[in-house]
């Protein structure tokens, strides 16, 4: 099938292995886009002659092995040709949010000494002019789409359309110019910069290699069977390691096909349209898919109430075992046949699941209830556990034996131990390299004997699942002793649908203390459907009646833990309702929405203190950013209410 | 704004003397204005100042009682809407005019009328040049949805979108024509401040990506301010002022007779 | 010429027949936007109710008034029972929907008149005289020959026509109904309960049927084909307009009066029978010209 | 409920725009078609060909035909039995004067009768508008009766003024029986169905929905009004022709002009109107839904084992006949088609309810 002008697809690089689908399995799709109002193809030949063409201009720009490569955008498929260009000719790409805040971009920029970026849009076109000044080696933007770019004369802009024509013309030039290159690129070598959102510290650049993108790639597809047919839709950030490895190392070493939505307003649809036989999502959006259905179902007739109150019951005591291949009795089976005609067929075709062999979720904590309702409906949910620094590839629950309460068993070739404080740690072919320009960093975070100190609290139990309790920093004890693991703690509360954040306090104090932050869909259904009527988020936070609502969430937590030895002293004592959502753009949220308490503790440090010294209400003022760019202050008198709390073990009598 | 680098073409379109009356009740008396190519003209007045009326007289709706007018170069007194659409004059109006029955797709599919020319045999039989024709035509309306960033909604039908959606359909549907003049009967009535600032947008791009004429009646006078390369007022069927925003924020006459009692 | 003024008059006293249905309709359109196919059927139902009274009534004191009382109650009830279970569910409905759903009332008038008092042919005979005189006989030699009861019905006929000019200029109803005609919401606004004022239209339409009912029916008898005669008004309505009473009353003339100069004068030249369409060619020839009727209004597109 | 949508993506116009893009759909129509072409000519018997299926079909295109007309375009006529009587005896007309034309020709050449009358009675259309149109249509319905009865030469002289037709031949192929009929029939009201389709989702049918919804944009946009109108009136009345032609030839066999009268176009704009405006397969339900209620009335009494003279019968038929007009337009005023669209909307959001 090697034709002699095209490079030689050696297959130790993911820019070698496009090539070598090109070459094995040329005709068949590699990616595509909805754009305007379809599904816009393209080969894996066709792709390998845009990254070929790519490449080539970036280089007649002046492009060269060792530089790193900023990317900008949404998922697009001009973005992801971007990540293989610039690793066919010894480069490396660096993907960075696109809602990253100006300080984190110019920050990145510098420690990575960005030359050339490629962004989607305008948009991104007039931030990084904006930081121009401040990037001192940035010289170059390619942007993707020309929408308003006509008058753009600024001339470090230009756009991809040139670049690639430039690039044929280089190419005529030069025609053995991609495959020297590509024969230089070494397996060993950096093929991607991840920079992971510090909760604390600065960001760092996470260097992986080809080699262990290849090798996790391949131990993933062996451990779940991915086959070159299957479909991804791809709509979570590319700078996440898990976009990284799933829509782009993935989709090269297994060859399936790489779906991006049209927009970020339409990727419910799009999923709709795609039916992906794989799915990844955090467990954020597996939450709002069933809150939809549970508030879609409120306005539902009652016979199809019933039918689906019948049959939801069936999958919660048949789906799973029949999920996990265990027997089931003739007439279970026959029941859970006739929901799956009746309920789950068509509620997996409404969520867009109908083709799903295998669904993951992961970076956070699942709800139990939320975790056995996909899996019980046939859709095969597991849950993985991984960081950017291991390439999320630790463990996986295997078929068969998925259990909610770990995150399943390591994956082939991964070795795990126990450190202090019940520290996880990790030796996986998914290892980083180093952290970009960071001995330091990277001394601390590997041991000696080549560990990786995951920062996560746990162990692994008799049959060899990991179980994760928290992070390991994060774990604390009251003044009493008791130990208290407040991400344990706010993943249960956040496992009801009207709590949207938790945050918890009790490091050092006398008693558990929460922020709550309310989802304002469920909370607001809620209270229509109570004839509640409210202006708006504050008000709706601030009524006696949301109060008590959570209340009795707060007290179903407390009987929970008042079951568990170690953990039935840290029941909380006394909640407030945030006045306003936590939010990254005022850095109460890192961008992959995890909480940053401390920060937190220390901006309402009014609120906290009014948590403990008793108080039954709170003045608050807070300056907020709106999405616009303006700000602004919000402010309200919160109340704090009490709740009650279970003695140890009465758990049930209550 | 990029007024500075931008060029404007020769004379478009030139009113001369019209005057509308409706049985006796006169609309317009003796208006003469000309809108240059690619120019944004804004026509500003109070209610019942003529101004719908004036668009009705360019493209065709409204036969003047007098006076004519010069589009392309060529004069006339009379023109058909239908003949204004073929020598590329398309609208929206004030109170919107989409098609309730259809979709939006549909609704912008209909702009692209006069560029299609299937036979009807092969319509019915829906092959050969009609089906071509469908395509090719609907990856044009796909350029202007993408345009207008209204993707999500391709397939609603117009009748339950909300109503500033179902303006900017409707400027979707006038610039399927690809139209050489634009006449837009206030864009921006009824919506709020962040749909007026799309719309703007929008507007500006017409006029800067495709080189568009557009005359637009709007009453948001900073809306008008910041789009217009010119503004004629009109008060009363008369025209009281013409010239660029800076010049009718001064003219006394104008601000007598509009700015002053308006916001 | 005696011949011709003999045709012209027996085809204008015939005309106002087609008047009092076209009178009906106009009602109707005006005060509701209905356009009301139902008025054939209700001139029959009507006629039928009031004949088949009669023949109930005949031993009584004074069968006459009796059976009239009855029937206009019985107008009064149906003009209720439209109201209630056509109008109401069907408000805001497209006029076409509505066209529609008048049709199906004619539909079940006819059969419920039927169904109710038979569907034999009767004849009816409330006194109005019989027999033909001359008239004009000292302009025209010879005179001209005219039925008695067409001259009674033309009075009547007329008178009606005067009445119901009155009561729409005069009364606070009628003016009510005027309102409504012209808009709606103001109407509504001015106090005037829509679902009320639809009642009382369709009652005068009923009873405005009841008059050209009886009328038609001691001409012809009292038959299923008087529920045809709503045919015959619809050219009257398109050369009239369908908002104007002064143009059912002048369209019913022009249309009388043509359709028979047509069929004495020109028929014989085709085959005769022109007179089952000529009102409508009349009616469409006078369309092109004035496309909203005589005196219709013109409406200006705003855009 | 049966819809598995997901994964039924498309990456060309070509088959986004395709009549049937889901999957299912097309399947079901298969099934149908099946149904149609091979179950029923196998299960049915004589009368159910001649009393139900023949002229259900033969109506379901007149009345497909008048909704392209009153439905797309928004042009109201009352003169549909006016064009399936030119259509008849047009055909008539042709296949005695010309001999040996293929009958099928002449009902095509019955049809293309109607559309030069029906764009002849569409011209008032450029004018006047809404109920105005619509008497003005009736005008036409009252001439052709007239001139079917009056003039002879179109009745051919017959004595009795009716007209009886050997059944329809094609290259030696007899149209005898009610199963051929039948199949006739149902052939001709696909492949019209199919014509239907493309027209109204291609350029001409948005020309006629832009007229109908608001006229004066769709001309600024540069839509002929006479160009709309009068195509909407010709190709209507082509379809309304053939359905006559088929009507008189295939269904009657032997008519008179009373077959086609003002009955008749009610009968057909109200398989429209129950059907659903603006639907192809409204015009199909509704054509069923009108040609069958008059038989189920009919027979109820019979089935009820209730002894009623034919007159009261028919009596209480137009009754009940009125009654469920009007009780239908105020359930569901945009028809049988809407119904059968929420269905099948509820059916592809199942469990959910919107």
């Amino acid at each position: 099938m090697l034709d002699s002008s095209s490079p030689n697809p050696r297959g130790d690089t993911l820019s070698s292995l496009i090539f070598k689908n090109a070459a094995n399995r040329g005709a068949k799709t590699a990616i595509r886009e909805k754009d305007l109002g379809i599904w816009q193809s393209w080969s894996w030949a066709e792709v390998a002659e845009e990254v070929k063409l790519l490449a080539s201009g970036l280089a007649a720009n002046g492009y060269v092995r060792g530089n790193n490569l900023a990317i900008i955008g949404d998922n697009r498929p001009r973005l992801y040709w971007s990540f293989a260009a610039s690793q066919s000719i010894g480069g490396v790409p660096v993907p960075l949010y696109q809602d990253a805040i100006a300080d984190e971009m110019i920050y990145v920029f510098n420690d990575a000494e960005i030359e050339f970026a490629i962004v989607e849009d305008q948009e991104q076109v007039d931030k990084l002019l904006e930081i121009l000044p401040q990037c001192e080696k940035l010289k170059c933007i390619i942007y993707d789409d020309p929408r308003g770019m006509r008058h753009y004369d600024h001339p470090a802009v230009m756009a991809y359309a040139d670049v690639r024509e430039l690039g044929s013309k280089f190419l005529t030039e030069q025609p053995k110019f991609i495959e020297d290159e590509l024969n230089k690129c070494h397996t060993d070598d950096v093929s991607v910069i991840l920079y992971t959102s510090g909760t604390t510290s600065k960001p760092k650049g996470v260097c992986l290699t080809h080699k262990s993108c290849i090798e996790v790639a391949q131990g993933d597809m062996g451990f779940d069977n991915y086959t070159d047919d299957g479909e991804i839709l791809s709509y979570l950030p590319m700078a996440w390691v898990g976009d990284h490895l799933f829509s782009y190392a993935q989709s090269i070493v297994t060859g399936f096909t790489v779906n991006c939505p049209e927009s970020s307003e339409t990727v419910m649809i799009d999923l709709r349209e795609i039916g992906p036989t794989y799915y990844f999502a955090p467990p954020r959006v597996f939450e709002n898919l069933l809150t939809q259905v549970t508030i879609r179902m409120e306005d539902a007739s009652n016979i199809k109430k019933w039918l689906f109150g019948k049959f939801m019951g069936v999958a919660r005591h048949t789906g799973l075992d029949i999920m996990d291949g265990k027997p089931v009795s003739l007439k279970n089976k026959i029941l859970y046949g006739l929901g799956n005609i009746f309920v789950y067929g068509p509620l997996r075709n409404n969520l867009g699941m109908s083709r799903i062999k295998v669904a993951y979720t992961g970076g956070a904590a699942i709800g139990p209830d939320l975790y056995s309702f996909y899996r019980s409906i046939g859709i095969n949910l597991k849950q993985l556990y991984g960081q950017t620094e291991t390439l999320a590839y630790v463990c996986k629950q295997p078929d068969g034996d998925a259990r909610i309460d770990s995150v399943g068993t390591p994956m082939p070739g991964v070795d795990i131990k126990v450190g202090d404080k019940g520290e996880i740690l990790v030796k996986s072919p998914g290892l980083l390299k180093e952290y970009y320009k960071n001995p330091g960093a990277t001394k601390e975070a590997i041991t000696a004997e080549g560990f990786f100190k995951t920062g996560d609290a746990g162990f692994i139990d008799q049959d060899g699942h990991l179980k994760i309790i928290d992070r390991a920093k994060d774990v604390g004890v009251l003044n009493d002793g008791t130990m208290f693991a407040p991400q344990f703690l706010e993943n249960k509360l956040k496992f009801f649908p009207f709590i949207k954040e938790a945050v918890c306090f009790g490091d050092g104090r006398d008693a558990v203390c929460t922020f709550i932050n309310i989802e304002m869909d469920a909370v607001g259904n809620w209270a229509e459907r109570q004839g509640l009527g409210y202006s708006g988020y504050v008000d709706l936070a601030g009524k006696s009646e949301v109060y008590a609502l959570l209340q009795e969430c707060i007290e179903q937590v407390n009987q929970d833990l008042a079951m568990e030895d170690t953990l039935s002293g840290s029941q909380i004592k006394r909640f407030l309702i945030l006045h306003k959502e936590l939010d990254a753009d005022d850095d109460e949220l890192t961008r992959t929405r995890k909480v940053r308490r401390d920060f937190v503790a220390e901006k309402y440090g009014v609120l906290v203190k009014a948590l403990y010294d008793g108080s039954k209400t709170c003045f608050i003022e807070t300056q907020v950013k709106f999405e616009d760019g303006r700000s602004g202050t919000i402010s309200a008198d919160l109340a704090i209410s009490d709740a009650k709390m279970i003695p140890f073990n009465q758990g049930l009598a209550a | 704004m990029n007024d500075n680098d931008r060029k404007l073409g020769p004379t478009l379109l030139k009113a001369d003397n019209i005057s509308l009356a409706f049985g006796g009740v006169k609309a317009l008396t003796d208006i003469s204005f000309e809108v240059k190519e690619r120019e944004v003209l804004a026509i500003i007045g109070p209610n019942g100042a003529g101004k719908s009326s004036m668009l009705n007289v360019i493209n065709g709706v409204y036969h003047p009682n007098a006076g004519s007018v010069t589009y392309k170069g060529t004069v006339r007194q009379q023109m058909k809407p239908h003949e204004a659409a073929k020598q590329g004059i398309a609208r929206t109006f004030q109170n919107i005019a989409l098609f309730k029955g259809m979709s939006v797709l549909d609704n912008i599919m209909t702009g692209r009328t006069l560029k299609m020319s299937a036979g009807f045999l092969a319509q019915c039989l829906y092959v050969g040049r009609a089906r071509n024709e469908e395509i090719e035509h609907r990856k044009k309306v796909e350029e202007i949805i993408d345009f207008l960033q209204i993707q999500s909604i391709r397939k609603t039908p117009v009748g339950r979108l909300p109503y500033g959606l179902q303006k900017r359909v409707e400027l979707g549907r006038a610039l399927a024509a690809e139209p050489t003049l634009l006449l837009l009967d206030e864009p921006m009535a009824g919506m709020n401040i962040e749909e007026k600032e799309d719309m703007s947008r929008f507007i500006l791009d017409v006029n800067d990506e495709f080189g568009t004429t557009i005359v637009l009646i709007e009453h948001d006078m900073g809306v008008v301010m910041d789009l217009s390369d010119r503004i004629v007022v009109l008060d009363y069927g008369k025209k009281i002022g013409d010239g660029t925003p800076a010049e009718i924020r001064n003219n006394k006459e104008v601000i007598d007779a509009y700015l002053g009692v308006s916001d | 010429m005696g011949f011709f003024v003999e045709v012209l008059l027996s085809g204008l006293m015939a005309g106002v027949l087609y008047s009092l249905v076209a009178l009906g309709f106009v009602l109707i359109f005006k005060a509701s936007g209905v356009f009301n196919f139902a008025q054939g059927a209700m001139v029959l139902f009507a006629a039928l109710t009031f004949v088949r009274l009669l023949d109930i009534l005949k031993d009584t004191f004074a069968p006459i008034t009796l059976a009239l009382i009855i029937t206009i109650a019985m107008m009064i009830m149906l003009a209720m029972a439209i109201e209630r279970l056509v109008l109401r569910p069907l408000v805001n409905q497209p006029g076409i929907s509505l066209f529609m759903a008048t049709l199906g009332i004619a539909y079940f008038l006819d059969g419920f008149g039927q169904t109710l008092w038979g569907s034999d042919i009767y004849t009816l005979d409330i006194g109005i005289p019989k027999g033909s005189i001359f008239i004009l006989e000292s302009v025209f030699e010879g005179g001209v020959l005219v039925a008695k009861e067409d001259l009674v019905a033309t009075v009547i006929a007329g008178l009606l026509v005067v009445t119901l000019a009155i009561f729409f200029q005069k009364t606070r109803i009628g003016r009510a109904l005027r309102a409504v005609a012209d808009d709606h919401q103001a109407a509504q606004s001015i106090g005037i309960p829509l679902n009320y004022i639809w009642v009382i239209v369709w009652t005068v339409a009923g009873l405005v049927a009841l008059v050209a009912g009886v009328i038609w029916g001691s001409k012809l008898g009292v038959q299923f084909s008087l529920s045809l005669i709503a045919l015959k008004a619809l050219p009257v309505l398109i050369l009239g307009g369908f908002e104007s009473v002064l143009g059912a009353v002048i369209g019913g003339l022009i249309i009388g009066a043509g359709e028979k100069l047509a069929e004495i004068y020109i028929g014989p030249y085709v085959g005769g029978g022109i007179e089952y369409w000529f009102a409508y060619m009349l009616a469409l020839g006078f369309l092109m010209f004035r496309p909203q009727g005589l005196f219709g209004e013109v409406h200006i597109d705003r855009v | 409920m049966f819809y598995r949508e997901a994964g039924q993506f498309k990456t060309s116009y070509k088959a986004d725009q395709a009549v049937f893009p889901i999957f299912q759909d097309k399947v079901f129509v298969a099934i149908w078609l099946l149904i149609g072409f091979v179950v029923i000519p196998m299960l049915a018997n004589e009368y159910v060909f001649r009393a139900i299926f023949i002229p259900v079909i033969i109506m379901a295109l007149a009345a497909i035909g008048l909704n392209l007309l009153v439905g797309y375009c928004g042009q109201v006529s009352l003169g549909s039995g006016a064009f399936m009587a030119v259509g008849a005896y047009a055909a008539y007309n042709f296949m005695i004067r010309i001999p040996d034309l293929n009958p099928l020709i002449c009902f095509l050449l019955g049809g293309l009768s109607a559309t030069v009358v029906g764009v002849i009675f569409g011209i008032p259309s450029l004018r006047i508008k809404g109920f105005y149109l619509a008497v003005a249509t009736l005008a036409l319905q009252f001439f052709t009766d007239w001139t079917f009865s009056r003039i002879d030469w179109f009745t051919n002289y017959t004595p009795s003024g009716s007209i009886a037709v050997q059944p329809v031949a094609v290259w030696g192929f007899v149209f005898d029986s009610p199963i051929r009929k039948y199949l006739l029939c149902l052939t001709v009201l696909v492949i019209f169905t199919i014509i239907a389709k493309n027209l109204v989702r291609g350029r001409i049918g948005r020309a006629w929905m832009a007229t109908r919804d608001m006229d004066v944009a769709a001309e600024i946009i540069g839509i002929r009004p006479i160009f709309a109108k009068l195509s909407a009136f010709a190709v209507s009345s082509f379809f309304i022709g053939v359905a006559g032609a088929l009507w008189a030839f295939v269904h009657l066999g032997s008519w008179e002009p009373l077959a086609f009268d003002i009955n008749l176009s009610f009968s057909i704009l109200f398989m429209v109107i129950i059907g659903g405006l603006g639907s192809i397969v409204g015009g199909m339900l509704g054509a069923a839904f009108i040609t069958l209620l008059p038989l189920f009335l009919n027979q109820l009494p019979i089935w009820l084992g209730i002894n009623m003279s034919t007159a009261m019968v028919s009596h209480l038929e137009y009754m009940i006949f009125g009654a469920l007009i009007i009780f239908f337009l105020a359930v569901e005023p945009l028809g049988l088609a809407r119904i059968w669209q929420i269905t099948k909307e509820k059916l592809r959001l199942w469990p959910f309810p919107h």
